[in-house]
Parts: structure tokens; C-alpha cells; sequence
């Protein structure tokens, strides 16, 4: 019996597409939850103060949209649009289509027009689809037209490893922008400055690269409702005189345990957040370089082409007669991002940032 | 812009079995089943009910710690079996991550299968002995893979295909037209399997077009072909035409095969935060795997021996996917340096050396200072 | 896939006056140009007569090396004035470099038009003022640009429109395609106004698509109009068309200019390497600035007076752009710091500051060492 | 008078399209030259030299296939390729649609068949909507397949400025690859060069930009027909002994002029020609630090993140003890490429690079 034989006539039945078109609000499945207010210190989740953030900046100026897929209905996949679309509706909560480079681009477009546009990138390993559109325009427009178009758009980029991903999830691509003149880069490492820095990120007039550490979004901490300290400025978070310890982002957290677990050996290290990635707040460092002597820097992406290369140099050139040892890098290797049951032999951690700083001191090879 | 070769607009639904079972003829289609025997019938219906028991176990060993991630094909079974069957072990397939079905067809293992999603390795296969390239997490990069490699294959004189398969989501990227625009211009022999299964995470398919997909390749100037995802029988059939046409020279086929994300978009997904709970409902009146019972059923062939058998092999897959999983060993620390390149890096190598070094502290110290 | 809007396939052109003068009756689009005068189509003609001058002055100008390259629309002047003076004030045009007509129908200076290509600045003058973007040399990125401008004109509740120009070669960039699935999804009010000049650069439209280029709008849910470039009445009324449909809620439309690079495409290009001389032989025939002579003198209206009058207009400009060509003073040399960023910038203003004190020192030491 | 009374019924003539699909060869409109013989040491320019080390990596391997914008009867804008589709036939010199994700993509596809292909990217800014392939494919590809994949795609991208062009242009995107793990890069400076190195990029079994000084393509000098050093090896162009100057690409030539000039004031300068920019040749660069004890880095790409802070990074790490000032790095500013008029103060000259010299002799400031 071959299949042609079953044949029983029956009509076909086509089968329906779903409908859902952009820029229409679908309806929530789910009520949405009355938005966090942020007018006093409140404890927050970094997701949450960002949101917040989002949300005051959206209260603030009709002029920012956000843009970026499922940031909608299901309020981005780390959940930090949640409740957005409902509180300020399909046109300044866009779900698009799932294309980087247009999310960029249609950015652009509505920068023109004089919006400030906020996008979301999913994850760190899809920013490069989008990678010409930022630097061949969003980097470059102000001064192709000496400066009669601004583009303040903001580029959201959950980034770094640590939280057991599939490839291209988990990756810290912030030296490819700190590399592009005409970006500005920072990177977040508390609630608080997530809160802050997203403000100030979307206020500037200058595109910013906003990226903000996955496996942190969790950790809960004191929000004020307040933009603290200028975008630019670095933050020394731990005081020291032995050796200085740069790092941003997640590692922050562990920079500062280290600097702990070193303070029981004896050794006192001045840990700085660096927060802005391009500009480097350089005057923070050196002041911080002329008094120990020692430097050693740490960051997740690949060593070779890193930012803290580049910020070994400045010193060295800044501080030549202040150094007592060569800038220490503590960084991950110069691999692709490896398979999650190999990330811990990538990113740096406590242990080696206290390699790190024992090599600064001379203490080992 | 109607398929002159396949003899119906594309707007249109190619269907060879109604959702309550029943065999729809078509001129067109029909004579490419004209082999297909009941026990090939029976194939296709038992490998549909192995790979959801295998889905099954993988989002079980999710839920259990085993692995950090799985993206389960619920529902598009058809899709996958009917097209990947079609298939010669000659052509090569180039997917994105939830074609755990194909590779099944393949003859991945099922250890192989699970190895990205325990993290254990960023692929696990060897490409080459399966015909099935390293998936590909970049959404739609995979389209220009395939139709590179068709290139080669037609080049070197073969009469091999190269099928991408990616999702209703993908189409919005840039790559996916590109790919579109090279297939068209050198007429590669290569078959775009679209599986439009309504969803791209929490987006609907509205969201990325306003025409159906299969219209997205006419514009390109390529044939498509428009088919019920949840019928196993039409999607062999039309991908059957397509590797026709693309062996016999004539080009790239878009297939849109119209089917349904019947569970999240991976574990870690919540479908409940955007989808209506009624649009599953109607859908689960299409499962292809219920169409092929039916279909056997008014045959005579769904027997309750055969139904004994079939559980058979999905419970025996699912505890070899079971145990491949949990047997999976840790990959050593320095495996983490290999195969960045083919050939020797004197900067790689240094930094291998070093942290080989460090490493080596920790056995000898006991520790950090 | 008709349009039915227009109602004609699209396969076809939209031909309004014959390559010989002939008005071609249209039932679709005869009435968008009623309010066309004979004044209004002397205007046209006369557009197009300066266009052509420009551009023959500026291409002497390259060669006699006050200009550092120049990209020549010869062939072109129907597509892109037909196109720009079917536009308002507030709408926004996004184009790449070779719409000098386009810049020429906005209102940009003559001297502003050059000013890039002297190597003076990156873009010549203030997008606000004209409503045309700095032009954008990376293939259909404006693409996307024009779209985001729309969908913000769309937010703002304005029936201003964005309209893109780009050629037959950038369909096949990504963005163009993305650009398409943004628009149409969001049913921004945004015109893609392709100039298919038959080559970019060396390479036949033939190699980037094998459809009609304005099928491939159809297959993203966007109408199309193939319309024939060098026809300036029906260029003129199919974007009249594809404006109102964008002004009146009625989102995107595609339009093909179906046209030809009579020169080569920079300066710096040879095409009799690539090109038959015969093909452009073909072409001749169908000039867009010959048609509407022929259409005017056919009305009785290609005076003597007129001839004298328009080129007395054209000599006029060439002559401004010439004097506004070689008046342009070189940059100061620190302007390259300036507006790399819109707030200051440490890093930079170092660099400046330092770069600053590196030039004195020439002026005082009269030079290195 | 309206338009519409104008009408005259005739028929409507539709335009033709120009045929002219991908992979049909189209008649050559001019008879092709006969190709470069080889065989013997011979004067070239440099494109005629790239030429042809292309045409006898053809000739050896029937594996390697050209893909390109307008490299087919053209022969590629600066006519690199120039006559090769006259001797190998269009599937081997393939000109693509406009489109370089899908040149780089095709590519990928084409490797994994076991082919060898050779991009064109047409110039250095054109090479960005290709970089999500470039970074998350081909860099990637032989890790993430465990080594099953192999990746032996060479992207050739004429780079740098010193031409006059227009905007995007005249980059210097180096350091985007040089920081992307998983990818060789070369940069050459002379013909002699540029013929070996294409040559042993196309062979190596890795994935290999290969840089272009578009500003020294008809610059000539002799070549022989030999594969000449390994790739990853540093060439020492001009021996010295009081400061190593670190060149590649186009300012190699202004290097070495440079280092005439010193002489000519009594300072010896060492200058070394990367040649390959990942990895670099750090054995070559540290014996001559270790001597010179003074390190000056050139290149054209802006400083920040550029390759010199990574280079300056590790020879201070490598040499600290040896160092007697700071590395210095004369570069292209953080700014976007900017118009010709203004491209001369971008790029370092020779009196730059001097004065970079004078730097690290202590001699200014
Ligand atoms: C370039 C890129 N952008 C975003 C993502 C994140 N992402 C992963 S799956 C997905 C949805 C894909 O939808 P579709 O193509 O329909 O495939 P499906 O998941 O339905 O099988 C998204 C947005 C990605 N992997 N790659
Ligand atoms: C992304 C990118 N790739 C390549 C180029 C080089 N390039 C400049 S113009 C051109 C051809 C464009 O053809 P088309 O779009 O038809 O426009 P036309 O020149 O005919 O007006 C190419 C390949 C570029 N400018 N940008
Ligand atoms: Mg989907
Ligand atoms: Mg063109």
C-alpha cells in the first residue's frame, strides 16, 4: 500500500497566522504590576534599578522611546522593561523585529527626528549584527555633519559570563567600542550607579554604550533617586595604598572581595570602578598609580586588544616614574568565549585577582 | 506569482492530511509519495514520537539540574522529520539550535545532542560524519552557510544540497536576504526550510511580516512553496520537490512550512507572559504527531503492537539520553586553549603555559599565597 | 501580487511619455498630475538642464583637480528631480552620494554640494535647513535611517514623509531588506524611491537580483511602482502616489526608477572595461532630458527663448559652482577635533590640547629638531 | 494647458534589465593582458605583487575561489585581481551581489565544503556589515566544532588613509580583529611582502586578515617568486641601537625615512616591521627593546585601544627593567577619519614620528 492509496477527499484547511502587528499593543495576558516608584532610597535588584531609571527618564522627556526584542509584553528576557509598555504604551515601548542592525539604524532614523532612542540588545553576542550601523553612523554622524545632528542614543548591552550560557551569551565585547571615537562607554556594577548611569546615559547628547553586567542583575542594593556621580568619573570603592585594582562591571564584586582577602594578608588595595570605559577617567587613576605604585587591572573580555592594554599604557606614559612594577593584567584568555563548564578556567576570579596582585608586588613571576 | 512548478499560489497550503487525519489529494504533490510505503509511513510516525520523548527527557533533566538549558521542538516534529527524511547523507544542514529532530534524522547521538546544553562543549558532533553543520546560535547566520556551501557542492560537480533551517523570526535579519540574493544569483542548489512556528520568543510572526514568509522569496525571484508544518507527509513532499529542483538545476526553494511553538521558547522561558492560552488550545487540535495516528489509524495500521513498539524505542531513547547525559565527563581545565586555531600561536601558547603554571600552584601550595 | 492601488502589474513600467515625446494616457495616474502646469513641466525641464550642467562642471572641475572625485548622475535627471519635486518642505530625504539633483530640488547651495568632494568636510550643510541627511556612502544604511525618521514623524502625528534614495546594488545589503521588514511592519510612512540604474559599479543588476527589483517589496507586504526613470511626469506621479499613501496613514510604498548611468560611476571609474559600448548606445535614445524636449516642443513650448533662457540658468550655475568651488577655504587644522562629540571629552581634549602645542612648536622652533 | 491634455496614444515601451547573472562569465569588453609570469625575481608594484601571489595560489590549489565585489572584469577597483576571470573562469573569480555579510558568510558556507576562499572586502569601511560573520563565524568556527571545522578564509582589506578619499574610505580597522580571538592578521608593506604573505595566508589552515596599504599599492620593488619569512614573524627593516620603532602597513615607509632623519642627528633607530599584527612577533620586538631600552609604536588607527597600548602593554610588562622612558605611540587621533583636507594632521608623518622618537629619548615632552 503505498500513501497515494489513503487518499480520502476532504478540503484543505489553512491554517491561520498569528496577527500582531508592530506598533499595535497587544494585550497583556497577564495584569501588569503597578510600576516600582522611586522617590525615596529603596532597595532594588540591578534589573530593577534600571528599570526604574528607564522609567523616570521616560517620565522625564516624551522624547525617549525604547527599542529591542520582546522588551514588550514580556519586558526584555532579563526583565528589565518589565511593566514599561503598560505604563507608557506600544510607542515608546517598541517590540521589534528581530534584526539588530535595524534596531540601530531605525534608531538613527529617529534620532534625526529628534528622539532619543534607548535600544536593547538581547544579549552581548548579538550587538555585531548591528556593529556597522554603530560605528559607521551612531559613532560617526555628529561630526560627518560637524556636528548638526546628534545622536543621544543610548545602547543597552547585558554583558560578561559567569551564568552558565550557550555560546555568544556571555560575552564582553566593550573594547570593540572603546576602540570607536565618537562612543561613549560605560559599564555598571551597582544598582545605584545602574540607576544613575542609566539617566545620565540617555540624557547625554553623545551615544552611549550602557553595558550591563548579566550575573549581576540579581544583587540587591540601596537606590536613592539621585544621578550621583557624572557618567565620566571613576569611583574608588575600596581605599588602599599598596596597589591599585582597576575593574568595572561584574567583577567589581570580586575585586572588592579580593581586596579584602588581601587586607588579612597585609597588603591594602585601592579597588576603582571605572564606569566609564571611554572616556577612562584617567586623573582618578593616576592620583590613585602615584601613591602605590602598583596597578593591576582586570576584566573579563580577551586579554590581547583589552581595555586594560590600553590603560596600562596611559599609566605607564602618565606614571612611568611612579611605577614599581609593570601593569598586571587579570583577564580572560584569548579564546571564544568557552563552553559553561569551562568558564570558570576563563574568568577571572578572586583567586587570580590575588595572583594579579601578588605579581604587582613582586610576590611571584 | 504562483509556483508554475507545484501548480498552486502560495498563499495557498500545501496539505496532504487534514488535522483529523484524512489523506487530501494533490496532483502535484502526490506523485512524489508515490514510493513511500506504509512502513516508511510507520518511520516517520515512530521517529515523531521518539524525538518528543527525547524532548520530553531533555526538559525533565533541565528541570533536574542536568542540563542548563534546553529548547524544546514541541510541535514540530512533522516539520523536522518529514523535511530531515527527505534528506540523502550526501546534502548538508545547516540549523539553529532547536533542530534536535533533524540531527536525530542524522544520526547525531543522543549524548551528542545534549552535550552543548550540559555545556560540556560549544558543539557536539563531528560535522562531517552526520552532514550536519555546528549549529549556529546567531539568528539566520546559518542561511549564508548553506548557500556557500551549495556553491561548493555545485562547483565540485555534485548533485548534493545544502537545506538551512531556521525560524519565522530569522527572516527579519539582514543575513537571511542576503543569503537570498546570492542562492538567486547563482542558482545554488540549496533549500531554505523556514519553520514559521508562529513565535520568536515572545513575538509574533505579524510582528516580522505583514506577507507570508514564502512571499519573502518570490520577491528574491525564488520558488517557494507554502505547507502544512504539522503534516509529515506534505513537508516530505515538498522537500522532496525542492531537492529535486535543486539537484536537477534549478536553483534555491524557500520552503515555509506553517507549524506551531507548542511549548516555551527554551526552559527558561514563560510563555504564559505573552501568549494567548486559547491560540495553544487550537493548536493542539493540529499535532502532527495526533494527524499520523490518525492518518495510520484509518489505514489500519495503528495497532496496539505497534503502539507497545513505538513507546518502546521513545522509553529506550530517552533513558540512553539519560544516561549519555548524566555520563558525560567534565571537560579538563586546559582543554579550555584548544582549537582556537589549527596551527600554532605563540601568544595563545604563552598564556596556555602560564595558566597551566598557575594551575599547577594549587596542586603543589594547596592554594593561593 | 498586483498593485491594485494603481492598478497595473508591476512587472510593468509606468510610462508616461514615450523615449520619441509621446503622452501615454494612464487612467491610475493621470490624475495625480492635473495641477501640473506648462510652467510647472518648463520648471521640470529646466531642473534638469542645471542638473546636467552641474554635473558637467563638476566633473571638468574634478578633472582639472579642484575636485578629489565626483559621482556623475548623468542619465539620472528624470529619477531624481521628478522624485524630489514631488516632495514638501518638512518631509526628510535620506539618499547615498549621487543624488545631486535631489540636493539640487531641496535647496542646498551649489558650493555645499561640492564641498564634500573637495575634501573640505565630511558632509556639506545642514540637514534641518533642506530636509535631505548628511548622504551615506555605506551602501542602504540610510535605508533604515529614512525609516526611523518616518516611524518618529508617525509618533509625532505629522503627515511628513521620510523618503530614501538608493541604487539597484544596495538591494542587496542587509539593511535595505531590514529596512523593508521595519517599515512594514510598523507601516511607517516612508518612501524607498530605488534609482535601478542597470550597474553599481561594475556589476549588472542581473547579478544582484533575477526578479524585477520591485518585487522584492512585495514579498515584504510593501506595494510597488516600476515606473520609468526617465520618465520625469511618471516619476513625478508615481511619488506623488507612494507620498500620499505614506501621508495618509497608508504606510510604505517601494518605488523602481528603472534608469541608467549614462557615465561613469565616480570620476575615478572606467566603464568601458565592464560595459558594451552598444548598450549605452541603447540607452541614449531613451535620455530623460531629450524626452521632455520632445514633449515640449510637441506642446509647441521648446522655444528658442526657452533654450536660450535655460541654458543662460545652467551656465549661470556652473558658474557658481565653480567660483564657490575654489572660494572654499581650507580647514583650520584643529577643526579635526571639533564635534567628534557633542560634550566634552578628556581623552580628546588632551589629544587637541596636545597636537596644539606639537604645531607651535613649528612656529616657533621653524620646525622638528 | 495640464499635462494630462498632452496625450498622445502610443504603445508603452518597457525598458529591458540588464541580464548578466552570478557565476555566467560576461563577455571581458577588452581582451585581458596576459597574466604576470613569475618565475624569476621581477620589479611589481605592490597590487601587481598581491596579483600575483593570487594567481600562484590559484595555480596550486584548485580549492581557492575569489569573492568579491566587482573583482571579475573590473579586476577590483585598485585591480588587485586584475585578468584572473580571464584565466580562471568565473566560478574561481566570483563577483557577488552588493552585500559583504553574505561575501563573508558564503564564504563560511564554502569552507566548511573544503574550500579555500579568498574575500575582497572593497575598502576598510566597507568591511563592517560583515563583522558579525567575521567575529561570531569564521574566528569562531574551528573552536566551537572542536576543532572538526577548519576555517581557511582570507579576507584582503585595503586599508589606511594618506588617498584623499571621502568618508569610510581610509580606516585603520585593525584592532577590531587584532582583539577578536580566533583570528590571524597581517598587514604588509612592500611587494616582495605582499606576495609571500597572501600567499601563506591563503595556505594557513586559520583565518587570516590580510591588510592593504592602499597608499603603496603602486609603489614597486622587486620580488621573487618565494614564500620569504613565516607569517607571524617581525622583519627588522633598519637595524639601530638607541630606540626601536615599531611600524606595519602603509608607515613602514615613513618609518624608515624617519629613521634616516635620525641618523642624520647622530640617533640610531631600530625599525621593525610587524608584518603580522596577531600575534605579534613579541621574541623580535623584545631583543630589540632589551637593547634600545626605548620603544616608540606608529600606526594610523586612532590611539585609543589601538594596537600600540596593547604592544606597549606587554613589552612594559616583558621589559619593564629595560625600559628607560615609557613607550610612546605616535597615532591617529580619537576622532572619526576625517575629510582629505584635514587627513594630513591625523595621520603621523615623519615629523610625528620624530618627535615621538625625541619622546622616548627624554628630549621633549
Ligand atoms: C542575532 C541574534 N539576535 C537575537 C538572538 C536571541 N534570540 C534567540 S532565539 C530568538 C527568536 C528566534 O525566533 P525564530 O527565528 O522564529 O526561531 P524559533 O525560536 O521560533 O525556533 C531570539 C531573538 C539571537 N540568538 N541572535
Ligand atoms: C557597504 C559598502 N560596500 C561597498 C561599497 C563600495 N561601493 C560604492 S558605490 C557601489 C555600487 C553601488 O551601486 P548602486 O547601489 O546601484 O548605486 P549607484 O552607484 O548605481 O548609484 C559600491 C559597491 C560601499 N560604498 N559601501
Ligand atoms: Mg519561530
Ligand atoms: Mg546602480
Amino acid at each position: 500500500m503505498t500513501m497515494t492509496a489513503m487518499t480520502r477527499p476532504t478540503a484543505s484547511a489553512p491554517l491561520g497566522q498569528t496577527t500582531g502587528a508592530g506598533g499595535d499593543a497587544r494585550e497583556p495576558v497577564a495584569a501588569p504590576r503597578t510600576p516600582e516608584p522611586l522617590e525615596t532610597t529603596t532597595t532594588l535588584t540591578m534589573a530593577k534599578a534600571i528599570n526604574a531609571g528607564l522609567r523616570q527618564a521616560m517620565l522625564d522627556d516624551p522624547k525617549v522611546v525604547l527599542l529591542g526584542e520582546d522588551i514588550g509584553l514580556l519586558g526584555g528576557v532579563f526583565r528589565v522593561t518589565q511593566d514599561l509598555l503598560a505604563e507608557f504604551g506600544a510607542r515608546r515601548v517598541i517590540d521589534t523585529p528581530l534584526a539588530e542592525s535595524a534596531i540601530i539604524g531605525t534608531a538613527v532614523g529617529l534620532a534625526y527626528r529628534g528622539y532619543r532612542p534607548v535600544c536593547e540588545i538581547q544579549f552581548d553576542g548579538f550587538i555585531f549584527p548591528g556593529f556597522d550601523q554603530i560605528v559607521s553612523q551612531v559613532a560617526k554622524l555628529h561630526y560627518r555633519s560637524q556636528g548638526r545632528v546628534s545622536m543621544p542614543i543610548t545602547i543597552r548591552v547585558p554583558f560578561g559570563g559567569g551564568i552558565g550560557a550557550a555560546e555568544h551569551h556571555s560575552e564582553s565585547p566593550e573594547a570593540y567600542f572603546t576602540h570607536t571615537s565618537g562612543l561613549r562607554v560605560v559599564a555598571v556594577s551597582n544598582p545605584q550607579d545602574a540607576y544613575g548611569l542609566i539617566r545620565q546615559a540617555i540624557a547625554s547628547d553623545d551615544p552611549v554604550l550602557y553595558f550591563e553586567p548579566k550575573r549581576r542583575y540579581h544583587v540587591k542594593g540601596e537606590v536613592s533617586p539621585e544621578l550621583g556621580q557624572p557618567m565620566e568619573r571613576a569611583a574608588i570603592v575600596a581605599a588602599g595604598t599598596d596597589v591599585t585594582l582597576l575593574c568595572y562591571g561584574a567583577l567589581v564584586t570580586t575585586a572588592r572581595d579580593a581586596a579584602l582577602a588581601a587586607s588579612d594578608e597585609g597588603v591594602s588595595v585601592e579597588v576603582i570602578d571605572l564606569r566609564s570605559l571611554s572616556p577612562v577617567d584617567y586623573e582618578t587613576i593616576e592620583a590613585s598609580v602615584r601613591k602605590t605604585g602598583r596597578l593591576v587591572i582586570t576584566h573579563e573580555a580577551a586579554r590581547s586588544g583589552g581595555l586594560g592594554g590600553e590603560i596600562a599604557a596611559v599609566i605607564t606614559e602618565r606614571c612611568f616614574d611612579y611605577l614599581e612594577a609593570a601593569p598586571v593584567r587579570v583577564t580572560g584568555f584569548d579564546i571564544p568565549y568557552p563552553a559553561a563548564k569551562l568558564e570558570s578556567h576563563h574568568l577571572p576570579d578572586l583567586d587570580r585577582i590575588l595572583d594579579g596582585v601578588d605579581r604587582a608586588l613582586g610576590r611571584r613571576r | 506569482m504562483s509556483d508554475s512548478f507545484t501548480g498552486y499560489t502560495p498563499a495557498n497550503l500545501l496539505q496532504l492530511v487534514s488535522p483529523d487525519g484524512a489523506r487530501v489529494a494533490s496532483d502535484t504533490a502526490d506523485p512524489w509519495l508515490e514510493d513511500v510505503s506504509a512502513a516508511d509511513l510507520v518511520g516517520l510516525y515512530q521517529d515523531m514520537v521518539v524525538v518528543r520523548r527525547i524532548d520530553t527527557e531533555a526538559t525533565a533533566l533541565q528541570r533536574q539540574g542536568e542540563l542548563g538549558l534546553w529548547p524544546p521542538l514541541l510541535g514540530q516534529e512533522a516539520a523536522q522529520v518529514g523535511s530531515a527524511r527527505a534528506l540523502r547523507p550526501d546534502d548538508f544542514v545547516f540549523t539553529s539550535y532547536r533542530e534536535n529532530a533533524v540531527a536525530w534524522c542524522r544520526g547525531v547521538s543522543l549524548t551528542d545532542i545534549v552535550r552543548v546544553w550540559r555545556g560540556n562543549a560549544q558543539s557536539g558532533w563531528d560535522p562531517y560524519s552526520v552532514g550536519m553543520a555546528a549549529p549556529a546560535i546567531i539568528i539566520g547566520a546559518q542561511t549564508l552557510h548553506a548557500t556557500g556551501w551549495a556553491l561548493g557542492a555545485k562547483f565540485d560537480g555534485t548533485d548534493s544540497v545544502a537545506v538551512a533551517y531556521f525560524g519565522d523570526g530569522a527572516t527579519s535579519e539582514g543575513d537571511v536576504s542576503e543569503a537570498l540574493v546570492f542562492a538567486a544569483s547563482f542558482q545554488a542548489p540549496v533549500v531554505f526550510f523556514c519553520q514559521n512556528n508562529q513565535w520568536a520568543i515572545s513575538e509574533p510572526v505579524g510582528l516580522q511580516s505583514r506577507a507570508n514568509l514564502v512571499d519573502r522569496a518570490l520577491g528574491f525571484g525564488i520558488p517557494g512553496i507554502r505547507v502544512d508544518g504539522n503534516d509529515v507527509l506534505a513537508v516530505l513532499a515538498a522537500t522532496r520537490i525542492a531537492l529535486d529542483r535543486a539537484r536537477t538545476g534549478g536553483g534555491p526553494t524557500f520552503i515555509e512550512a506553517v507549524t506551531y511553538r507548542m511549548g516555551p521558547h527554551t526552559t527558561a522561558d514563560d510563555p504564559t507572559r505573552y501568549r494567548p492560552a486559547a491560540e495553544l488550545e487550537e493548536w493542539k487540535a493540529k499535532d502532527p504527531i495526533l494527524r499520523v495516528e490518525r492518518l495510520l489509524d484509518w489505514g489500519g495500521l495503528l495497532t496496539a503492537e505497534l503502539v507497545a513498539q513505538t513507546t518502546g524505542l521513545a522509553d529506550a531513547a530517552a533513558a540512553e539520553l539519560r544516561a549519555g547525559c548524566i555520563g558525560l565527563a567534565d571537560p579538563e581545565p586546559l582543554t579550555v586553549f584548544d582549537h582556537v586555531f589549527a596551527t600554532p600561536n605563540a601568544t595563545l601558547d604563552r598564556q596556555r603555559t602560564e595558566y597551566a603554571h598557575y594551575l599547577a600552584s594549587f596542586e603543589t601550595t594547596g592554594g593561593n599565597a
